[in-house]
């Protein structure tokens, strides 16, 4: 890689470090045109709600950009905040759904029905919280974030890192897992929690509703990549990219690397589980199998496909990878899991940039040099390069 | 704190000893052992404030461990560090950073993954918590600022590279003005002038000699020409204790220090 | 025996009306069976609700996972559907239209179920669907057939507790599997004491729930250990040697998986002798001994509506055409043949009703009978599952079963059942 | 629960209990040992730890179905060859795979993680196209089945004591190899200085190849064990993937000792809870145990302390 060296003559006068680039304006109006009007006007309520889904995905993804891409915290769990998320969600539906007059039948009425069938007789505690819908959308976010809070502050402040933080993530996705099948009286078990219906009186099955969500979901989707903007361009995005890179010079520069991380840990858990109370809202429903192992590492991937660095390739990685999933899964069900397995391999050996790393040194320099003699280049503050994983301690 | 980096020069080269309390660092009975093995036994000595003390010693004699006690970087079995009469070993890394204790490590450790100016900005001893790096301006003042140290560094015109493109001389410069940045009132420096050109050592014993100035510096280098330029006083570590301790003419003729360490 | 009033609100609501619902329903099958069987009647008068039906074709889905973990245990099920259809399309179709298949993957995934069941019915306009395996993948689509109106035939023997307009039940609920061969075993071997071992999920915890309270408040007996593992763990030597200290007439287990594998191989290397120990499984059929090893497994109890070994007149023209079409080497199971069950009973109802619309179809379905189910007669139940024998057969060497016992009557299917709960 | 027993009963159960846990303890010891090496020693995460163990299984399948055609007569010790022939399968798919895929990576360890992840997907499907998607039976010779009567009430398993064996054979064999054969010095030499032993002379590529071999190879010993008591089905190896890594990590990544050490405390636990337990909870409580204790001693039971 050779960059052009930059003379700071003109630079440092005018605003050096704007919140956004000429070019990421373009990719934040190129993706919200595609998400907002371009999908909504080609596809069909039934592949508008598909895409709808894939976009939760897209959160969880966003999450992960920020927290390993620039922090290089790799984290197996994220099913973990996404399901977290979307089970405060569906815990708030579910009551809703479960009026004392819709559940009459029951030996105990008012309780959601798969209760009734534990033999439970009165709404658990921990479920109480959820009868009031602002409540809820409070604990949608702050359930989640105290979880990683937690985890974060125990692992981080013993510089728990790396490889290790990987693998005990994961391993906390696989203890909720058998905590939620195995508590199937509080929990709804491995069916998890179906047979959602209203919001606040609002019926969110129709295809109406549906298309109201799809934008909800892809507003909140632009608001976070905003929002994640902001921290990736705030000096607390650079002090990650160096944290990532030299952790000990950050620390003896006089920064608590540990609540950095946090930050970044909890941030990322944040996004995940507002990914996943829209995918409750827009599926209807939410079970174990979104917390496990097999879940949390796919998301990892979509941020890989896309390019770890890359906000805007976080979504379009999800995208791309759910969609090639559902053709491909469709037309050669046999041959998906060869791809997907074929594809993580190719993005870690070939494309370590994923989707952005392609454009960004393949089809950007071309369009550089053809602009080139339009405009003098952008200067170059955008971290590029794979980041080493910190290593163990 | 944003002194001048370039204050009144020293009223003497050779500080009256104060009394204790007056000293900036006080190093008492400093011990650490590593499974059984004491690679700092019992180690103290004391710093006074403007004084340039250089520590020597052969490879082994727990040099950089010291500096690693220093700013908390490995936790002590026995003994004190005390800083301005607060005691070190209980304070964490980044508390002992702001309390203004600067640490260039041997090896140039800089951000390669940001620019020369992020680098700097970084160092910049404001926005410090999660909730100010968020909030952190880019304002004048942080602008003029890496600009001074800058130019004080060499690297006024490569602000806006990559730190991964610089030599390996200027990434030790860069690391050098990450510390000036933040204005330390005691600096230590791990071998600064280890693995540079003739011309670039030049330049940065002109540097350090300038920056070394109205603070209290630890230093640690083999360059026996650029520890006699600087020194106040020098430390000689061996195997883990203090073998020696005095101005450079003392040490250099003390028997002991010549058998294990000048010797060779 | 109790009737079940216990419908859910998108049910048939009260018995009355259920009665009048099956009154009507006869009276235009009454009329049109001997149509049917002569000319195809014109479309605009079977299909008023826009189905893809066309003078020629009905469209029918199959939903299963193909892929996934669960492809396992649906293969089968995709299978049986085939066979049925090719075999109601040779003999002239339903309505004397040919079925289309349209076939969609679930991929073991739940929320993919729910999509793809949308497809089907919101795209395709499928006329019925024949599909879904575990629950939870019934769980997720079920709301999507009631919205919609759709009709789902389901195969699996499941945990009970549900019943949808929009849903007819061809696998035996809890009480069905259940009940009767505890009966037996208790009569038979004279069983006083049961130990429960499953998996960690709502069928086996909802199923052996059902068997104490039967093993408690009707055999008056006792259950002196119920033990849950998560699903795919592999170490059972704790809780074989509980079964060593306890020492229970009966074994009972529920494990699902690759779990039911290690738990037997690890039974059989621990000396219980399944020939001397009772033990009496609700989770094994043919499917599942293919990967135990009928050696580890031989001697075991399985209670199930349907073996293929079973001997009787359909039974014997079923299983060779389904090695025909899928190869020698494929063992039928129970849901296999429930599965088969679907497109038969789907077509019945067709043409009882005279018409493709769901809601007429649906009317027409309870108390239609079907007397060339492989595993004998079988009859709608108002509450939209079956009414079938249980049977209880020991597991040989070869991996098939040796039929020892078979419930006189039908069983009622009951999936809310009084008392059990 | 023990008021309806006797003395001898509990005496008894006691005494099988703590052979249930051994047997545990081995079963761990054999599934962790290779990605000891693997992870400890090299530093790769290897994700598809597990398939490596199924293709072992599946050798020892293939195995079974040949003597018992070609050669019924030898069918008794079959077993040996297939743990042989598993070992050279699996080992040899893993110098492969080191020198297609890992050998990219030394410098991105979080990445081997992605790529082996996406092995293990490929290889799941590999072995659903050959085998087919439902478990395989594997046929046992009749001398390993049942158990050994030790009393009247004590019964020992002779599977049981199969693997042991087999654990406490591989794992001498391992720490000879590591700890005083010339091809252990090089391997340690190499981990523990890449550059310096490159410069001695050591061809390290050769020895990170034969290394991962070694691993994957001590993976397939392990499940062809395993096919006495799991089940070998394509997915199979993703249920002990978890487990693996916590026993490994938990014994602090660059013991053996530790390692060992690791397998024991943990299966102990977890099968003296499953006694008084049920199965899932003792399953939770162990794992929470053990994420807790990584939280307070993230270094694991057993590491140096060493100067950084």
């Amino acid at each position: 890689m050779t960059n052009p060296v930059q003379t700071l003559s003109k630079s440092l006068t005018v605003n050096d470090n704007p919140f956004m680039k000429p070019v990421e304006w373009l990719s934040l109006l190129l993706l919200a045109g595609v998400i907002l009007v371009v999908l909504p006007l080609a596809l069909d309520a039934f592949r508008l709600n598909l895409v709808g889904k894939y976009l939760t995905y897209a959160f969880v993804a966003l999450g992960l950009v920020i927290c390993w891409g620039y922090a290089g915290i790799l984290s197996l769990g994220q099913g973990v905040f996404f399901g977290l998320g979307g089970y405060c969600m569906a815990m708030y539906l579910k009551l809703e759904a479960s009026s004392v007059e819709n559940t009459k039948i029951q030996s105990t009425p008012g309780i959601p029905d798969f209760m009734d069938w534990n033999q439970i007789t009165a709404l658990p505690w921990f479920w109480t919280p959820f009868k009031s819908l602002p409540l809820t959308l409070l604990l949608v976010i702050a359930v989640p974030v105290a979880f990683a809070f937690i985890i974060s502050v125990a692992m981080f402040k013993r510089r728990v890192g790396g490889t290790y933080f990987a693998i005990i993530t994961q391993a906390i996705a696989a203890i909720l897992t058998i905590l939620i099948v195995g508590q199937q009286g509080f929990t709804g078990g491995i069916n998890g929690i179906t047979d959602l219906r209203t919001l606040n009186g609002w019926d969110i099955r129709t295809d109406h509703a549906k298309f109201i969500l799809y934008f909800v979901n892809g507003g909140l989707l632009i608001g976070c990549i905003l929002l994640a903007q902001y921290v990736k361009k705030s000096k607390l995005g650079r002090i990650l990219v160096a944290m990532r890179d030299k952790e000990d010079r950050v620390r003896f520069s006089g920064y608590s690397v540990a609540g950095f991380k946090v930050f970044a840990f909890c941030l990322a858990a944040a996004f995940a589980a507002i990914g996943g109370a829209m995918f409750t809202l827009q599926v209807g429903f939410m079970s174990p199998s979104f917390v496990g192992i097999v879940p949390s590492i796919e998301m990892v991937i979509y941020a890989a496909v896309g390019g770890r660095l890359s906000l805007f390739g976080a979504v379009w990685g999800t995208l791309l990878v759910n969609f090639a999933k559902t053709s491909f899964s469709e037309s050669f069900p046999d041959l998906w899991l060869f791809g997907l397995g074929a594809l993580f391999i190719a993005v870690v050996l070939a494309f370590p940039n994923g989707l952005a790393g392609i454009w960004r040194e393949h089809i950007e320099p071309r369009l550089t040099r053809r602009a080139k003699s339009l405009r003098p280049p952008e200067p170059i503050a955008v971290p590029r390069g794979v980041p080493h994983g910190a290593p163990a301690e | 704190m944003n002194a001048s980096i370039l204050p009144a020069a020293l009223t003497g080269a050779e500080p009256a000893p104060a009394p204790q309390q007056d000293f900036l660092l006080a190093v008492e009975g400093l011990t650490v052992s590593f499974d059984g093995f004491k690679a700092v036994n019992d180690v103290s000595f004391y710093v006074d404030p403007d004084e340039i003390r250089v520590i020597i010693g052969p490879n082994g004699a727990g040099k950089t461990t010291v500096l690693d006690l220093i700013c908390g970087r490995t936790k002590a079995s026995a003994g004190s560090i005390k800083y301005k009469g607060q005691e070190l070993t209980k304070l964490s890394e980044s508390a002992i950073v702001q309390a203004g204790v600067g640490r260039k490590f041997q090896t140039p450790s800089i951000y390669d993954d940001l620019t020369v100016f992020e680098n700097l900005e970084i160092s910049f001893p404001r926005g410090r918590s999660v909730f100010g790096a968020l909030t952190f301006k880019r304002d004048a003042e942080v602008r003029d600022r890496i600009e001074e140290i800058a130019s004080l560094i060499f690297l006024k015109d490569r602000l806006r590279e990559r730190a991964e493109f610089l030599s390996h001389g200027q990434k030790q410069w860069l690391e050098i003005g990450m510390l000036l940045i933040q204005d330390p009132e005691l600096l230590m420096l791990d071998e600064p002038v280890a693995g540079m050109s003739v011309g670039e050592r030049i330049k940065t014993a002109e540097l350090l000699n300038q920056i070394i100035k109205g603070r209290s510096v630890l230093v640690i280098e083999h360059d026996m020409k650029f520890v006699e330029d600087i020194a106040h006083r020098v430390t000689v570590l061996h195997q883990g204790k203090v073998l020696s301790e005095g101005s450079m003419e003392r040490v250099q003729s003390d028997p002991r220090v010549i058998e294990v360490y000048l010797g060779h | 025996m109790a009737k079940d009033t216990r419908d859910t609100e998108t049910g048939l609501g009260s018995p009355l009306r259920r009665k009048l619902l099956m009154g009507l329903a006869g009276v235009p099958a009454l009329a049109m069976m001997p149509r049917g069987a002569f000319a195809a009647p014109p479309t605009s008068a079977v299909n008023t609700t826009g189905l893809a039906v066309t003078d020629t074709e009905v469209t029918v889905g199959i939903l299963h996972s193909a892929t996934g973990t669960m492809a396992i245990s649906e293969t089968g099920s995709i299978q049986a559907e085939k066979l049925a259809i090719e075999q109601i399309n040779a003999a002239g179709g339903v309505l004397g239209r040919k079925i289309k298949i349209i076939q969609e993957d679930g991929a073991s995934d739940w929320p993919t179920f729910a999509e793809k069941a949308k497809k089907l019915l919101v795209n395709d306009k499928c006329a019925s669907v024949m599909g879904c395996w575990t629950s939870a993948s019934r769980k997720a689509a079920l709301p999507v057939f009631e919205q919609y109106n759709g009709l789902l035939y389901y195969p699996t023997f499941y945990e009970g507790l549900e019943q949808s307009k929009n849903v007819i039940y061809t696998g035996q609920e809890a009480t069905q599997q259940i009940l009767e061969s505890l009966n037996w075993v208790a009569k038979e071997k004279g069983a006083k004491s049961f130990f429960m071992i499953g998996s960690d999920y709502i069928w086996p915890r909802t199923s052996n729930k059902i068997a104490r309270k039967h093993i408690e408040n009707v055999l008056k007996t006792k259950v002196v250990g119920e033990e849950y593992f998560p699903l795919g763990h592999t170490q059972f030597n704790s809780v074989i040697n509980k079964l060593k200290l306890t020492k229970p007439d009966v074994i009972f287990t529920d494990v699902v998986g690759g779990s039911n594998v290690a738990f037997y191989k690890q039974l059989k290397a621990a000396g219980i002798d399944l020939s001397k120990q009772t033990l009496l499984t609700i989770s094994v059929t043919e499917d599942e001994i293919d990967g135990i090893g009928g050696e580890n497994i031989a001697g075991a109890y399985s209670c199930m509506k349907y073996f293929q070994s079973l001997k009787n007149p359909n039974n014997e023209k079923f299983v060779p055409a389904f090695k025909k079409m899928w190869g020698e080497k494929t063992v039928i199971g129970d849901v296999t043949q429930a599965a088969y069950l679907g497109p038969f009973l789907w077509k019945m109802a067709v043409e009882k009703a005279g018409s493709f619309d769901v809601d007429k179809v649906v009317a027409a379905s309870p108390g239609l009978e079907f007397k060339e189910a492989p595993e004998g007669y079988v009859k709608i139940h108002p509450n939209h599952h079956l009414w079938s024998k249980t049977r209880v057969a020991r597991a040989k060497t070869d991996g098939q079963f040796e039929v020892v016992y078979e419930s006189p009557e039908l069983i009622e299917p009951n999936p809310f059942p009084k008392g059990y709960q | 629960m023990f008021g309806d027993y006797s003395i001898g009963d509990l005496s008894s159960i006691f005494v099988m209990q703590g052979f249930a846990g051994l047997i545990l303890f081995s079963v761990y010891v054999l599934m962790a040992l290779g990605l000891a090496i693997i992870f400890g020693q090299m530093g790769v995460i290897n994700m598809a730890h597990g398939e490596f163990m199924i293709l072992g299984a599946y050798v020892t399948y293939l195995c079974s179905s040949f003597f018992q055609s070609h050669l019924p007569s030898l069918f008794p010790i079959y077993f040996f060859v297939a743990m042989g022939l598993a070992f050279l399968a699996s080992g040899a798919m893993g110098m492969l795979v080191e020198w297609g895929l890992i050998r990219h990576l030394y410098k991105r360890p979080l990445d081997t993680l992605l790529a082996t992840w996406g092995l293990s997907l490929i290889l799941q499907q590999a072995y659903r196209s050959i085998f087919g998607p439902r478990e395989v039976g594997v046929e046992l010779p009749s001398w390993m089945m049942g158990s050994v009567q030790v009393t009247d009430t004590i019964e020992v398993q002779i599977n049981g004591l199969f693997v042991m064996g087999v654990t406490i054979v591989i794992t001498l064999g391992v720490a000879a190899l590591i700890f005083y054969s010339r091809f252990g010095q090089q391997i340690r030499a190499v981990m523990s200085n890449r550059t310096m032993a490159g410069a001695v002379g050591i061809d390290t590529e050769r020895v990170d190849r034969l290394t991962f071999g070694l691993g994957c190879g001590i993976a397939g010993i392990a499940g062809s064990a395993f096919t006495m008591i799991g089940s070998t089905g394509p997915t199979s190896g993703q249920l002990y993937i978890v487990d693996t890594f916590l026993i490994v990590v938990f014994g602090g990544a660059a013991s053996l000792l530790g390692t060992i050490a690791s397998a024991f405390s943990i299966s102990q636990t977890q099968s003296t809870l499953e006694f008084f337990l049920s199965g899932s909870m003792a399953k939770v409580l162990t794992l929470l145990a053990v994420v807790a204790i990584l939280m307070l001693r993230p270094q694991g039971l057993f590491t140096l302390k060493v100067r950084r």
